[in-house]
């Protein structure tokens, strides 16, 4: 079944479409459910004071701009969405009103803006008037793909755009951060295939965008490395499995690959990646309200190791079905085949060292109320983990190469390598590189940019009186200029003022008047 | 041409006359007065009807006093100028009248407490035969056709203005009725040279006949310039102001209402007529520029002085000399266009100009009565006390402002759209941006009758039929401002 | 012949020019006036000269005379008050304009009459021309019409007829005077404000029969020649004036009604001739054909009265007000 | 002259004359008042729909009245001024309710609720003016009568507020007023309804005069357009009551300057003079730097009507540079941007003055966790400031999307940056805003409201309708009947289709 | 032309000396008697003109100038109140007018 099917609502802004084709429908489901288990989850877990209407009222927003987008058919309605999404996220994060917490809200909120400002650029620089466009949006320039990657590249956290992710995913809500990270981070590369930003109309080389694509999976997972707060490892994870779409996507460029192979392969690993971050997130949920210390060490380590390996990519996993669909989708494009065995390797890597920091002993956080009540969506998305992929009609072909054995020999190799490679490393170096390691200077680079800002807006209000006196000032003494002149206008009325020269300007006047005439 | 309505013109000076003699024998009774001035005021209306009626229905016209015809007789001509002043004094007369009657008749004031005391005093007695006297001379003005019989008219009006600001017997009023009095023989006495100079060059004194017969040679400018002079200081034009905010301060506010509106009128209709009618062939554009840059020079000079006093009636009157100053800014335009609808333009500006300044004396009149002066630092906050008086000084300002649907604005469009047609730009920059200058002291007021204050000791309520009339005036400019189209339409 | 002419005219203008200037410059107004008096029966002279002789009347009798009489009757009432003049601080005198520097005073008069007499240069100028080749004026044309309208005096006819709405007018001016000055001085009179001489009060009634007299013959002269109207209603003043200053009855002449009337005589009488005809349905101030001189003789004698009285009432304005300064030295 | 043709002078009449009435009423005759507000209002209502109905059926409604020789006072609806008549005629009926609550129990209601009535009057009046004649009267006619609003208080503050406001309004008056002489004088009435027909004959004679008479016109229209640098009134203005600042700051009289500006440029001049004249790059360029001026103003304002009144300045020139740009879809941005800016701006206000009246909070400072004290009021403020943002699917994202086509459908893609740049900054002083009201604590305890509601329900409901209205045109839009809609028809009689 | 040419242009004369007085003379009263020989002069003028000796005396300008005269008197009977009345309640200000 790989009909599409487009719904019209010319009511809807300049004329909205919903397109539902395998893509947004596999990502559509993923998306409920992401978003069921995480609102099934919040409901558990959050404390029944007066942030709780709000929070679920902007978990609903968020959940409804994140569909729109998934099933939007042209770019306005896209945008609608997307908009909508990005902007609600910012109270989910700010959920608990601390400083900091409000700091990591509006960080993502700048990145956010920005990024949308460049959208809104690039949508309505490739708008055809009458009709409104449609997907695939073509855009037509190198500066055009440049825009549209600047503000999908913000969500989808592309190297350098990535900072504010970190610190978001940790300051938000177990819940919502898995709806964050599982789902809505799916949308800026849906956006991206959407556009046609890989199409060769933009004239960008397919290179670049391997490269950039590279570039973020290797970054992520050596930043995460350097990691010990969970959310952080699992952000920079993010960072690394985002890379990797986008090197698909840029290399299938060359290959005379068919588009939809691809474009379903990669649907497949995005559904995948979220199913498996969201559960990592409800996870991380459960060790931070110290749930999990209560749980058997075999479940805890099997809850959490079957979404962490499954990014990894291991046979049988979602992320083996995931990772041979792109290669399947791919084979013409000799060096993806390296490229993926590296990747699985390095998020091999990074998973383990992930766990490890999950199993350490963390403080118990503020929110231990509510013990193992939100076991149950855990438990469900761990579930979804393991089948989901499996059982969805349009991967099937993808589900048949995956189980072929020659291919779960081949996707053993990466996970492997990672893991032989980590163990050493951290067999030999085991000491020194343990604590935390600061915030990215990207991050803090941001950070003061914004603080600064907030500083020079105060320092501009305190100095804004010594500023209006300079206008002030002049218009002071315009006013007395002009008091002066009715001064002088007054004293000279009562000279004026005396018949006798009244009289005489009345001669003065008598004899011009004679002259002149 | 003699019908009873043509003749009827008449009543419009016979009228007063009679009037002012009758309230003379009746030593202002109550309710003998009363039943004169409704009298001559109902014959004035039916002339004013009959007049306005008939020019418009078989254009300008001439009545022969003695049926003797002119030159050797008198003759009143009616032309669209001379209809419409008269037309508009009408109604100011009546309000004016009618205000004058509530002062008299409602609990004194200190001030001009003199003129108007509850029992019929000798000064009481007096009035209504002197303000009738006046009103006969200004309508005899605006009628005549005769040079001679204008001097005489101008003589009459002159001296029963003089004698009414003195009326108010305070030593400024006595001080100001004597500077009045100095310049207005001078001019008069100017004027009539003039005439002399006229008659023997051209052996006639009949406007009608000297328009056909001017010429321009020298005894005529001089003529011109003697006539042309006297007149411009009975009209108080800038730098020969100062006489006229004095005098129309110190009188009683329904006297200073009629010599603003009216009076001072008179003398620029003159000029108009003699200078850009009459004698228009004889009269170099310099002329005009001249006057012209006194009145631009008037403007500011009045306008500041306006922001300065402290007194109401003085701010008006003072606003009354750059209100003159505009009027002869004008003249330049009018010259240049010499168009019909730049000669209205100046017309409905100084008629506007007589409705709206009558309407804000009266309103500042009864303010004045009801707070026992016009210092305007001890009146703050009077717009709560007496809305409609506000409403009708407002109305006026805002008709000198020439806000659009008062006839103010009417009469500057007319100007400015006729003089840029002939590139009289510094004219027409002037006329517009004086708006400016009048809203300065126009909101200087209300400001202070808007600002909430305490209700100063010593206010007393006023006469309603007051505050009525002059109200009455200020919805009348806005009146002409809308409804004056169909009435000028069929004028020449 | 035109030589004598030349000397004569030269002489008189030169006295009136001297004179006038004389009554001007005169340091003190007593003086000032004394001189304008003469200049005015200078003027008179004048007016005979041009071949006016109702202008001679006029001037001699109002111009020099009763014009002299106010003006002196109001100097003496301001000699009488250089006691209350402290009165004057009391009320406060209004603020005058600051006076310029002595020294410029002179100046000023030099400057002002520099120009004035420019200004007299111009129109000469221009009167010479004129008076060299000007026509006949409308001499002739009133001539002409003086039949159609009846009255023979020419200055008559254009007085009340031709140009009769300019005399309607001016008696309006003169009424406008009587209550000017009226409104200014509250008319109480007590008693006459000097002793009264019982030989000259009787002298004075047969002085003012016989004015009355001579009243009366320029009256009806007037229709004919020259006289007439102004001029007997001047002469009828003089009387007033010479009876007022001899009997103190004189003095209610504010109070009473029959004078009242006597004022408003001439105007009233004017409005008359002028309504009637409007009712008529012709034209303003249009006698019916040939009732013109019948008109003329009504309008001549009302007018003279309420000349008569008028005038008096003015120069009595000032008595009042000695009257009203008596009682008020008195009054504290 | 059939009956429809009298519609526009009703229009007109349904607020004047209730307005003169309302003045002679006694302060104490307050049920009768409000029975006559608020019946004229619907009353206009229901004329405008009437009147909107024989348009839509190609019905040219056309009334005049001769002033005086030359000078004819002419009322005519056609697409344009409709579109502005219905919008001051809704906003009307809301912000009245909204007065008669705010107002309670004031001083000099009477005087108040009639010159607001005239301001009304005089709206609608430049909205149905034909010609340019008939427009600069009631332009100026609002000048006056809305000065007694603006110092309705009295107090000293106010009334050098007013001061102020008169000297910019009245010299920008005396300057139209010489444009339109001037421009008579060279060509005769103007009638809006020839589309520049008048203006192309001369423009080979004397295109010196022509640049100069549209400045002439422009500079008096920028002063009640909040052009830089002419603007300084409108923060000033600000001391009025919150129902004047609410409709006549956000709607009326800035609009009155802006819609000017639509009408010199494409029924005075039309497109194809102003371009060969060059002037519209001119104007685009003032646009544009009042649009960046306007926002940084506002970052920086803490009293919270004044940040409101710079962004007006901003957003005002959206209408402005739309103008300037004289592309189809820049000219329907810019003609729906008249509409949903005035939605969204008169929420504000209408919150700013709740918060002020109910809580006695005027500054940004003083709004910590005010949302929760009164969610309603902050929810539709919420609304509104996205929606000034652009947010979609909120009215204003409608505007600033079509603004942005249009800029680069005449190739100028600056002024697309420009507006992307603003609408950061708006982003820059709302959202702060919203996170002071929802995310931090309050400071101190509020006054507990009387009744259920957080505030009177007459305080209340306006706002919420107009958050409301400013979904309903953005998600809606696409609707035949929508401000969307009727822009488009309007670019497409300017252009053709 | 002959002599009678002087008496216009003494006419004139003492209407300019009369002006010259009105003007600058302090006295009021002397104000009021220059303005009698202002119009004293106007109407030397008025008549002169109309008078060489060869026609007819045109009476038109003598019943001007004799309404002149009543007016001037009535003027000068006003303006004398007025100064009376001044000089109760400013003495000085009749010398020293400005």
């Amino acid at each position: 079944m790989t009909a599409t099917m487009t719904v019209e609502a010319p009511w809807l802004l300049f004329g909205g479409k919903l397109l539902f084709d395998p893509v947004s429908r596999a990502l559509l489901a993923s998306t409920l459910v992401i978003w069921g288990l995480a609102a099934w989850s919040a409901a558990r877990t959050l404390p029944a004071d007066e942030r709780r209407p709000g929070h679920f009222g902007f978990f609903g927003l968020v959940m409804g701009g994140n569909l729109i987008a998934t099933v939007a058919g042209d770019p306005v309605t896209f945008f609608l969405g997307y908009a909508l999404l990005g902007l609600c996220t910012y109270p989910l994060i700010a959920y608990d009103r601390t400083a900091s917490t409000l700091d990591s809200a509006r960080l993502y909120l700048v990145y956010m803006l920005i990024g949308e400002g460049l959208l809104l650029a690039a949508l309505v620089l490739s708008w055809s008037p009458p009709g409104g466009g449609t997907f695939p949006l073509h855009l037509d320039a190198r500066w055009l793909a440049l825009l549209v990657l600047g503000g999908l590249g913000v969500k989808a956290g592309i190297p350098g755009l990535h900072s504010w992710m970190p610190a978001a995913y940790r300051a938000t809500p177990s819940a919502a951060a898995s709806a964050l990270a599982g789902a809505t981070i799916s949308v800026a590369i849906l956006g991206t295939m959407r556009l046609g930003l890989f199409l060769p109309d933009t004239g960008v080389p397919s290179a670049a965008w391997v490269l950039l694509g590279t570039a973020g999976t290797l970054f992520g997972v050596v930043r995460g490395l350097t990691r010990s707060e969970p959310e952080h490892v699992l952000a920079y994870s993010s960072v690394s499995q985002m890379g990797i779409a986008i090197t698909v996507l840029g290399a299938r460029l060359t290959g005379g690959t068919s588009d939809a192979a691809v474009l379903l392969a990669v649907t497949a690993f995005l559904v995948h990646h979220g199913l498996a971050k969201g559960s990592l997130f409800l996870g991380v949920g459960l060790v931070r309200d110290g749930t999990l210390a209560r749980l058997p060490r075999a479940v805890v380590l099997g809850g959490l190791g079957i979404p962490a390996l499954a990014l990894a990519g291991l046979p049988l996993s979602s992320g083996s079905l995931a990772k041979t669909g792109l290669a399947e989708a791919t084979h013409l494009v000799d060096y993806l085949e390296p490229f993926l065995v590296v990747s699985s390797a390095a998020t091999m890597m990074l998973m383990l060292h992930f766990l490890e920091t999950v199993v350490a002993p963390t403080e118990p956080s503020p929110r231990r109320a509510h013990v193992s009540a939100a076991v149950g969506p855990w438990a469900a998305s761990v579930v979804s983990v393991l089948l989901a992929v499996w059982l969805w009609p349009d991967f099937r072909p993808m589900a048949r190469t995956a189980l072929r054995p020659e291919n779960m020999v081949h996707a053993l190799w990466g996970p492997s390598i990672g893991a032989l490679i980590w163990l050493a490393v951290t067999r030999t170096l085991r000491r020194g590189r343990r604590g935390p390691a600061g915030p990215s200077w990207v991050e803090r680079g941001a950070r003061v940019l914004t603080a600064r800002w907030e500083g020079w807006l105060g320092r501009y209000r305190e100095t804004r009186p010594a500023l209006r006196q300079l206008p002030t000032s002049a218009r002071r003494s315009l006013r007395h200029a002009a008091v002066d002149f009715e001064g002088a206008v007054g004293s000279l009325d009562r000279y004026v003022g005396t018949w006798t020269l009244t009289g005489t300007l009345f001669l003065i006047l008598l004899l011009a008047l004679s002259r002149l005439l | 041409m003699d019908g009873p309505v043509t003749a009827s013109v008449g009543w419009l000076v016979a009228a007063p006359l009679a009037g002012s003699v009758a309230t003379f024998l009746l030593r202002g009774r109550r309710g003998a007065s009363e039943a004169v001035l409704l009298l001559t005021a109902l014959a004035a209306a039916l002339a004013t009807n009959g007049l306005v009626a008939r020019i418009m229905g078989s254009g300008p016209y001439t009545v022969e006093i003695g049926s003797w015809g002119a030159p050797a007789g008198i003759e009143w001509a009616v032309d669209d100028l001379s209809a419409a002043f008269l037309a508009v004094a009408l109604p100011v007369w009546i309000a004016a009248t009618i205000v004058a009657h509530g002062l008299l008749h409602s609990p004194r004031s200190p001030r001009d407490a003199r003129v108007f005391r509850k029992e019929p005093g000798p000064t009481a007695r007096t009035f209504w035969p002197l303000w009738l006297l006046l009103w006969g001379g200004v309508n005899a003005l605006f009628l005549s056709a005769d040079l001679f019989n204008l001097y005489v008219a101008l003589e009459l009006a002159g001296l029963a203005g003089v004698a009414l600001v003195a009326t108010a017997g305070v030593l400024p009023a006595l001080q100001a009725a004597l500077r009045y009095f100095f310049a207005n023989v001078a001019g008069s006495i100017s004027f009539l040279t003039g005439v002399a100079l006229v008659y023997h060059r051209y052996q006639t004194l009949d406007l009608q006949l000297l328009r056909s017969a001017a010429e321009s040679d020298a005894s005529t400018t001089v003529a011109l310039a003697l006539l042309g002079a006297g007149l411009l200081l009975k009209a108080a034009l800038f730098p020969m102001h100062a006489w006229l905010p004095r005098a129309h301060a110190a009188a009683p506010a329904p006297v200073s209402a009629i010599l603003s509106a009216l009076v001072v009128k008179a003398p620029v209709y003159l000029v108009l007529r003699l200078w850009l009618d009459v004698f228009h062939v004889a009269l170099p554009p310099s002329v005009l520029t001249f006057v012209g840059a006194l009145g631009a020079i008037g403007i500011v000079w009045g306008s500041a002085r306006a922001l300065r006093v402290e007194r109401l009636k003085s701010l008006i009157a003072y606003s009354t000399v750059a209100q003159v100053g505009l009027l002869f800014t004008a003249f330049p335009i009018v010259h240049a266009a010499g168009s019909r609808d730049a000669r209205w333009g100046l017309v409905f500006l100084a008629v506007g100009h007589a409705v709206a300044k009558a309407s804000m004396f009266l309103a500042a009149g009864g303010l004045a009565r009801a707070h026992g002066h016009d210092r305007l630092d001890q009146m703050t906050g009077f717009g709560a006390r007496e809305p409609l008086c506000t409403y009708a000084f407002g109305l006026g300002g805002m008709s000198l402002l020439g806000v659009p649907g008062t006839i103010g604005f009417s009469g500057k469009w007319l100007l400015a759209t006729s003089g840029l047609e002939v590139w009289a730009v510094p004219w027409v920059v002037a006329v517009s941006a004086s708006a400016l200058l009048t809203a300065a002291y126009v909101w200087r007021v209300l400001a202070i009758a808007i600002r909430s204050a305490p209700e100063p000791a010593g206010t007393r309520p006023l006469a309603r039929r007051i505050a009525w009339s002059a109200f009455a005036l200020a919805v009348l400019t806005v009146a002409l401002g809308l409804g004056s189209g169909p009435f000028v339409e069929p004028l020449p | 012949m035109s030589l004598a002419a030349w000397v004569f005219d030269g002489t008189l203008t030169l006295t009136l020019v001297v004179l006038g200037w004389g009554a001007v410059a005169a340091r003190d107004p007593f003086t000032g006036i004394v001189r304008y008096i003469t200049f005015g029966l200078m003027a008179a002279l004048a007016w005979a000269r041009l071949g006016a002789p109702d202008l001679a009347l006029a001037e001699a009798a109002i111009g020099a005379g009763l014009t002299g009489a106010l003006l002196l009757s109001t100097l003496g009432r301001m000699g009488l008050r250089q006691a209350s003049r402290r009165a004057g601080e009391a009320l406060g005198a209004a603020p005058r304009a600051p006076t310029p520097l002595p020294g410029m005073a002179q100046a000023w008069s030099g400057l002002v009459l520099g120009l004035s007499l420019a200004i007299a240069a111009v129109i000469g100028g221009v009167a010479r021309t004129l008076h060299g080749r000007n026509g006949p004026g409308l001499g002739p044309l009133v001539d002409s019409l003086r039949e159609t309208s009846g009255i023979d005096s020419p200055v008559a006819v254009v007085l009340l007829d031709l140009r009769g709405y300019d005399t309607l007018l001016e008696t309006a001016v003169l009424f406008t005077a009587v209550l000017a000055v009226w409104c200014l001085g509250v008319i109480r009179f007590r008693r006459p404000p000097w002793p009264v001489d019982p030989v000259l009060a009787s002298l004075a009634r047969v002085v003012t029969a016989l004015l009355v007299l001579v009243a009366a013959y320029l009256l009806q002269l007037g229709l004919h020649g020259p006289g007439g109207g102004f001029q007997a209603g001047a002469v009828l003043a003089a009387a007033g004036v010479l009876w007022t200053l001899a009997d103190r009855r004189a003095l209610r002449l504010g109070e009473s009604r029959l004078a009242r009337i006597g004022l408003t005589l001439g105007l009233g009488a004017f409005l008359v001739a002028a309504v009637i005809p409007m009712l008529a349905g012709r034209s303003f101030l249009t006698y019916a054909a040939g009732s013109a001189p019948a008109w003329a003789w009504v309008l001549e004698t009302f007018i003279a009265v309420s000349v008569g009285l008028t005038l008096t009432a003015l120069f009595m304005g000032g008595l009042s007000e000695i009257a009203e300064d008596e009682a008020e030295e008195r009054a504290p | 002259m059939s009956w429809a043709d009298l519609l526009p002078p009703f229009i007109l009449g349904s607020s004047l004359l209730p307005g003169l009435v309302i003045f002679f009423l006694p302060e104490s005759r307050r049920t009768l008042r409000t029975a006559l507000n608020l019946a004229s209002a619907c009353l206009k209502l229901v004329a405008v729909a009437v009147l909107m109905a024989v348009v839509a059926t190609g019905g040219q409604p056309r009334w005049e009245w001769s002033l005086a020789p030359g000078f004819d006072l002419a009322l005519q609806a056609d697409a344009l001024s409709l579109l502005f008549v219905t919008l001051s005629a809704g906003l009307w009926l809301v912000t009245t309710v909204y007065a008669i609550a705010y107002l309670e129990g004031a001083p000099q209601r009477s005087r108040f609720f009639g010159f607001f009535s005239l301001c009304v009057s005089a709206t609608v009046g430049i909205a149905l003016s034909a010609d340019l004649l008939t427009f600069l009267v009631f332009y100026e006619i609002l000048t006056i009568t809305t000065y007694p609003l603006v110092v309705h208080r009295g107090t000293r503050r106010s009334l050098a507020a007013g001061g102020t406001y008169l000297v910019y309004t009245l010299s920008g008056g005396v300057l139209l007023f010489v444009g339109t002489a001037w421009l008579t004088a060279l060509a005769g009435p103007v009638d809006f309804a020839s589309g520049g027909a008048t203006v192309d004959t001369l423009i080979h004679e004397h295109p010196g005069a022509l640049r100069a008479i549209f400045a002439l016109l422009v500079a008096g229209l920028a002063v009640k357009a909040a052009i830089v640098p002419v603007h300084g009134w409108l923060p000033v203005a600000m001391i009025a009551p919150a129902p004047v600042s609410a409709l006549l700051h956000a709607v009326a009289v800035v609009k009155a300057g802006a819609f000017g500006i639509l009408r010199v440029v494409y029924d005075v001049y039309g497109v194809q003079a102003a371009t060969d004249l060059g002037v519209l790059t001119w104007l685009a360029g003032f646009a544009t730097i009042t649009i960046l001026f306007g926002s940084l103003r506002a970052l920086v304002q803490d009293d919270l009507k004044r940040r409101l009144a710079y962004s007006t300045v901003s957003q005002l020139s959206y209408i402005t540079l739309g103008a300037a740009l004289a592309t189809p879809l820049a000219l329907t941005g810019a003609v729906v941007h008249l509409v949903h800016q005035g939605l969204m701006k008169i929420t504000l206000f209408f919150c700013a003055g709740n918060l002020s009246e109910t809580l006695g909070v005027r500054r940004v400072s003083e709004m910590a966790g005010v949302g929760r004290r009164m969610p309603w009021t902050m929810r539709a403020f919420a609304v509104a400031a996205l929606g000034m943002i652009g947010t979609p699917p909120i009215a204003g994202f409608v505007s600033k999307w079509y603004l942005g086509a249009g800029a680069l459908s005449s190739g100028d893609g600056w002024a697309l940056a420009v507006l992307v740049a603003s609408g950061l900054l708006n982003a820059a002083y709302f959202l702060p805003i919203l996170k002071t009201a929802w995310f931090e604590p309050a400071r101190k305890a509020w006054p507990v409201s009387s009744g259920r509601l957080e505030t009177s329900w007459m305080l209340l409901l306006p706002p919420l309708v107009t958050a409301a209205l400013s979904l309903l045109v953005g998600v809606c839009a696409g609707v035949d009947a929508s401000p969307l809609a009727w822009a488009g028809r309007i670019a497409r009689e300017v252009f053709g289709p | 032309m002959t002599s009678l040419v002087l008496y216009p242009l003494a006419g004139v004369v003492a209407l300019a000396l009369g002006l010259a007085g009105l003007v600058t003379r302090p006295h009021l009263l002397t104000k009021v008697l220059a303005f009698n020989l202002m119009a004293t002069g106007a109407s030397l003028l008025l008549v002169g003109l109309g008078h060489d000796g060869t026609a007819s005396s045109d009476p038109v300008p003598q019943a001007m100038v004799l309404t002149g005269i009543v007016v001037s008197v009535s003027a000068t009977a006003v303006a004398l109140a007025i100064i009376a009345r001044l000089s109760r309640l400013d003495p000085d200000g009749v010398e020293r007018s400005d």
